[in-house]
């Protein structure tokens, strides 16, 4: 459902992804990891049309995207939940919801999907009226991937979920991941926490420096040394 | 050896957000600390804070018999006590001969005085050749280099170095890692956080790691490896009950 | 000078306090949403005043029964700056976006001097001379009217921005441009519609004070300090604050103007606004960061 | 090259050197004073303005505070303006200090912000202490005959020497600067601050100094306007207009740039001399709606300035990055 074809990009003159190959099917978790500085972010923010893309090109369900402005995507069925979450602080939690649906195609069934969301997350009902920004990490993780929900998405892109998050915090957010991705949506995943994203996932690419170093099922990422060697030195 | 920094119950919360909690930690004359820890576990904050960008909340750190707790940046540079930045931030529309200019002042008097030192360090950091090249034609390497030269340039008693080798490939990490020592055998004590794991072992002589704001552990690289915690921060608590 | 006095000048300087919150409001909405400040949004006051003048004079349509067509013109002028100067300085330094407005506010002034002259324009209104009397205060119609509708254009556009898809949107703009983004929403649609309401804000304002203020070309500069006073001091992008501050500077201003001296009566706003500025840059009613 | 420009140069001083020697229409001659007023007033609001990046758009307030001083000490005290000139620069450091101080530590449009609201409390004070100052009434210095004491000339060309003089010690202090220490940690805290005091520049006391010196440039600026026009009122020397002027002809040259400042200096005042010529008679506000317009212009098509448009002719330039 998602090709990316050999794609560069960076910021300014600064070259940051160097030939990115990467595909998500249908129904598909797919985790991405490296270090820092590799280019994670930067790739998903080529995807999300947040930065140009200076050569190679994007589909989306066969539609080259590549060229699209950022704000075309999401109607297109991709939401991407930004690093750090995304939640609008100053936005109360009701209204941060209600703007995951702003795409028309999600507007006229909002109020159904945010009763779905509303069972799924109860605490977010409980705290309908507060401030984005009043929540705690753990609950504007779950702001976020709720405010995802309610576009409706056919793939889902989410940008380190487990950041700053307590463990029993990220076990939850992990749990969920699962129960989206039953549902059919795709998922692409960074992620540091390797061995959670390994086991939500079904494939996953290690990026190095803005090349793929590696790929493969997850399953075999996660028994391969020279990723546990990648992340632990040993 | 001595100590050289010394940090005590230092403290500092953003909002409600604690994101350094009680870290306590030295720093010895020459050596090489590596300050490790997942992200958002607070390793930038704990340099903004000791360079004194942000102000702590409480704890004291002592510089020697100094105490340098929560002064100005650039009090905190004339103290000896030099710091990169995680994104690198050359001053983009100068020379690499005026950003390193810019850095020797801090002890030259006279321009040609520190351009000299400015030309010694440059030579060190191996940019040379691009001593009139403007830092915004520089690649993500040399920025990094040119960082660091910079700081070399504050002839400083300690480097906090945050993820200074982040965006560049194994065989630039392998130079970066290099220079690191070359500074530190001129008698630089050197805080080291870094991501990549490899170059942290490699690299340093002791590790302190945090998680979410507080020390996790702390001691000699593969030991600090080899525990339990760590492993769970860095990989998830799953991954030693997976049977490795 | 007695309570009465006192009262009548705090009156006084509540109403027209409404027009200043009118023009900050704008003020503050374009810097809310584009994190820009308008150094022109006086100048686009004193076109209101002009637009309603022209209006009265060739059309004989009074400054009240054009109220709307005056906020429509002026919408559309707001749309032909964005288009033509604004949209090219978003995303660039602080700086060329404060010197193009500066420039913008200087050659609106002075084109509006080249077509209609230095001359003091009056225009008039049936309710012109009425007022309102209770006890020994009396209240002209022009200050009420012109408090009543500020206030309700205030709480209009609260309830957009509140209640409104459109409004969230912009909100999400004022906060990310790129959270934004990645939720669907086209900053520059947001972009453009914030700034076309502040500049009919700014431009309704205008119409109001007629009734009260000489026309001239340099009657802006007037309301343009002011207008900054009132952000910064309701904090900047705060629609309430920018409300509250408007009142508070019009009550100060005419406190200062007829218990001190009536050519210092900005003077007071200016020095709150330095001590606002340096204790609280966040504004009175602003978050602390 | 070096050669080209060296033959520039001296054309360009012996043009403005021998100008009111074979000219002596005073039109003439004053249009080319208000160039060489206006280019040192840029180039020392550069200092701040465009090396430091610290928009300050309350340059009025030196510019009048070196006007009034002198003017003042002369017609009550008869404190020959030499002096008195002293004094204006003075107390404009003093008030330099005075403002930078609080603000300094705020960025952005704020600091511009801050700086019009002191420039318009300043313009408001010269208003209402009429007794002093005249009020909007303004100071005429009436003449009494030459007397180079007291900075009275019956021809226009000494004011010209006296504001080329004053260009040329401004410019050449500035060139030497731009080299120096203080000309480095102000490009530093331009482009990045807290990179700037990572490196142990102090931002404050290294902003502070060069709003200082280029308060002292004003000040001087204003004294020798002062006395060219014998006039001076709230509106004319106080206002934010002026402020907006001076920083326009920075812009509209080129920001952050030596020679910038002198280019648009003749650029601006020369465009707007000649809308008078043209559409003055009949129109007022032709000039100062070119300020409006010519800064609109150049931020939108050429932020760099006028002078960007030379820098493909200089290969040291193009050899070795921005200076």
């Amino acid at each position: 459902m998602l090709e990316i074809n050999n794609i560069v990009t960076g910021y300014g003159d600064m070259k940051v992804l160097d030939g990115i190959t990467l595909s998500v099917a249908e129904g598909e978790t797919v985790a991405l990891v490296g270090s820092n500085g590799a280019g994670k972010t930067t790739l998903l923010r080529a995807i999300s049309g947040l930065i140009p893309v200076w050569s190679g090109n994007i589909t989306f369900n066969g539609q080259d995207t590549t060229k699209l402005p950022a704000h075309e995507l999401p109607a297109l069925g991709i939401a991407h939940i930004p690093q750090g979450r995304g939640v609008l602080a100053q936005v109360s939690v009701y209204d941060n919801l209600l703007l995951g649906a702003y795409i028309p195609s999600a507007k006229s069934r909002r109020e159904e999907s945010l009763k779905e969301v509303f069972k799924i997350f109860p605490i977010l009902e409980e705290k309908k009226t507060h401030l984005g920004g009043s929540l705690s990490g753990g609950q504007q993780q779950m702001l976020a991937i709720g405010r995802a929900l309610m576009s409706h998405p056919k793939l889902m892109i989410l940008d380190e979920p487990s950041l700053g998050l307590a463990p029993i915090v990220v076990d939850s957010v992990f749990k969920i991941i699962k129960d989206i991705s039953a549902q059919g949506v795709s998922i692409l995943l960074i992620e540091q926490n390797l061995v959670e994203a390994l086991a939500v996932s079904s494939r996953g690419y290690v990026l190095e420096t803005g090349r793929i170093a590696l790929q493969g099922k997850s399953a075999d990422l996660f028994n391969n040394d020279a990723v546990r060697a990648a992340y632990l030195g040993l | 050896m001595g100590t050289l920094l010394k940090v005590s119950n230092l403290k500092k919360s953003f909002g409600g957000v604690h994101a350094l909690k009680d870290v306590s930690f030295d720093l010895r004359d020459g050596e090489i600390l590596g300050l490790i820890g997942p992200n958002g576990s607070g390793k930038s904050t704990f340099v903004n804070t000791i360079a004194g960008l942000h102000q702590p909340d409480g704890g004291e750190v002592m510089l020697g018999e100094v105490n340098v707790t929560g002064l100005e940046p650039a009090i905190m540079a004339r103290h000896g006590v030099a710091r990169t930045f995680q994104s690198s931030r050359p001053f983009l529309n100068l020379t690499v001969l005026e950003n390193v200019v810019i850095a020797a002042l801090l002890h030259e008097k006279t321009t040609a005085a520190a351009e000299t030192l400015a030309i010694e360090c440059i030579e060190v950091a191996g940019l040379k050749d691009l001593l009139y090249a403007k830092a915004s034609s520089l690649p993500i390497e040399k920025r990094r280099r040119l960082d660091l030269c910079r700081t070399l340039a504050l002839k400083p008693k300690i480097i906090m170095l945050d993820e200074c080798l982040a965006g560049l490939n194994p065989r630039e990490m392998e130079e970066g890692l290099d220079l690191v020592r070359v500074l530190n055998k001129r008698g630089i004590a050197i805080i080291f956080i870094e991501h990549v794991m490899k170059a942290v072992v490699s690299l340093c002589h002791r590790i302190v790691v945090l998680n979410q704001g507080e020390l996790l552990a702390e001691g000699a690289p593969a030991d600090v490896m080899k525990n339990t915690k760590v492993i769970a921060a860095y990989l998830g608590e799953k991954y030693i009950h997976a049977g490795n | 000078m007695g309570t009465g006095i006192f009262l009548q000048t705090t009156l006084n300087g509540l109403m027209i306090g409404g027009v200043y919150a009118l023009v900050a409001v704008g003020l503050t909405l374009i810097f809310g949403v584009m994190k820009i400040v308008n150094f022109a949004q006086g100048e686009f006051v004193m076109l209101g005043m002009y637009i309603s003048w022209m209006l009265a004079h060739f059309a004989g349509i009074g400054p009240y029964e054009g109220l709307a067509i005056s906020a429509v013109i002026m919408f559309l002028i707001g749309y032909l700056v964005f288009r033509l100067l604004i949209v090219r300085v978003i995303g660039k330094k602080d700086e060329e976006f404060i010197l193009l407005t500066l420039g913008l506010s200087i050659f609106l002034q002075n084109a509006i001097l080249m077509i209609f002259s230095a001359d003091y324009l009056t225009v008039t209104s049936s309710m012109k001379d009425s007022a309102l009397s209770f006890a020994d205060l009396t209240l002209t119609l022009p200050r009420i009217i012109a408090f009543s509708v500020a206030l309700t254009a205030v709480a209009v556009l609260t309830f957009l921005l509140q209640k409104t898809d459109t409004g969230r949107a912009m909100r999400a703009c004022a906060e990310s441009r790129e959270i934004a983004t990645v939720l669907g929403i086209n900053p520059m649609r947001s972009f453009t519609l914030a700034f076309c309401i502040g500049i009919a804000l700014a431009g309704i304002a205008g119409v109001l004070l007629t009734p009260m203020f000489y026309v001239y070309p340099g009657v802006g500069t007037l309301f343009n300090t002011t207008a900054f006073v009132v952000v910064v001091l309701g904090g900047m992008g705060s629609v309430p604050g920018a409300l509250l501050g408007g009142l508070i500077i019009g009550i100060v201003e005419s406190l200062t103007g007829s218990y001190v001296s009536l050519d210092l009566s900005q003077l007071g706003t200016f020095v709150i606004f330095l001590i606002v500025l340096f204790f609280r840059p966040s504004g009175l009613f602003g978050k602390r960061t | 090259m070096k050669n080209v420009k060296m033959i520039a140069l001296i054309c360009g001083a012996i043009f403005a050197l021998g100008f009111p020697l074979v000219v002596h229409t005073s039109y003439y001659i004053h249009i080319l004073f208000m160039v060489y007023l206006f280019a040192a007033l840029g180039v020392g609001w550069n200092l701040i303005g465009g090396y430091g990046a610290q928009l300050s758009l309350g340059h009025s307030i030196f510019f009048a505070i070196g006007a009034y001083v002198p003017v003042l000490l002369m017609l009550n005290f008869h404190i020959s303006p030499l002096i008195g000139g002293i004094a204006g620069i003075g107390l404009a450091l003093l008030a330099a200090a005075l403002i930078g101080l609080p603000c300094f530590r705020l960025r952005g449009p704020y600091f511009a912000l801050a700086t019009i609201a002191a420039g318009e409390i300043t313009r408001t004070l010269l208003l209402h202490f009429q007794g002093v100052t005249g009020g909007a009434n303004g100071l005429p210095i009436p003449f009494h005959g030459d007397d180079a004491l007291n900075l009275q000339f019956s021809t226009k060309a000494p004011y010209y020497y006296l504001a080329l003089t004053l260009l040329v010690v401004v410019f050449l202090l500035v060139r030497y600067l731009e080299k120096e220490k203080v000309g480095l940690y102000l490009a530093a805290i331009r482009e990045d601050q807290d990179a700037a005091e990572s490196l142990g520049v102090k931002t404050m006391h290294i902003k502070l100094l060069a709003f200082m010196l280029s308060a002292a440039i004003a000040a001087a600026g204003g004294q020798i306007y002062a006395f060219t026009v014998a006039y001076i009122d709230p509106d004319g020397v106080a206002s934010i207009n002026l402020s907006i002027e001076i920083a326009t002809v920075v812009i509209v040259g080129g920001i952050g740039r030596l020679w910038g400042p002198v280019l648009g200096a003749a650029v601006v005042i020369l465009l707007t001399e000649l809308t008078n010529i043209y559409l003055g008679a009949m129109r007022s506000g032709a000039s100062l709606g070119m300020y409006g317009l010519l800064l609109i212009i150049v931020i939108l098509l050429r932020p760099d300035g006028l002078i960007s448009l030379f820098d493909r002719f200089d290969p040291e330039l193009n050899k070795k990055g921005s200076k």
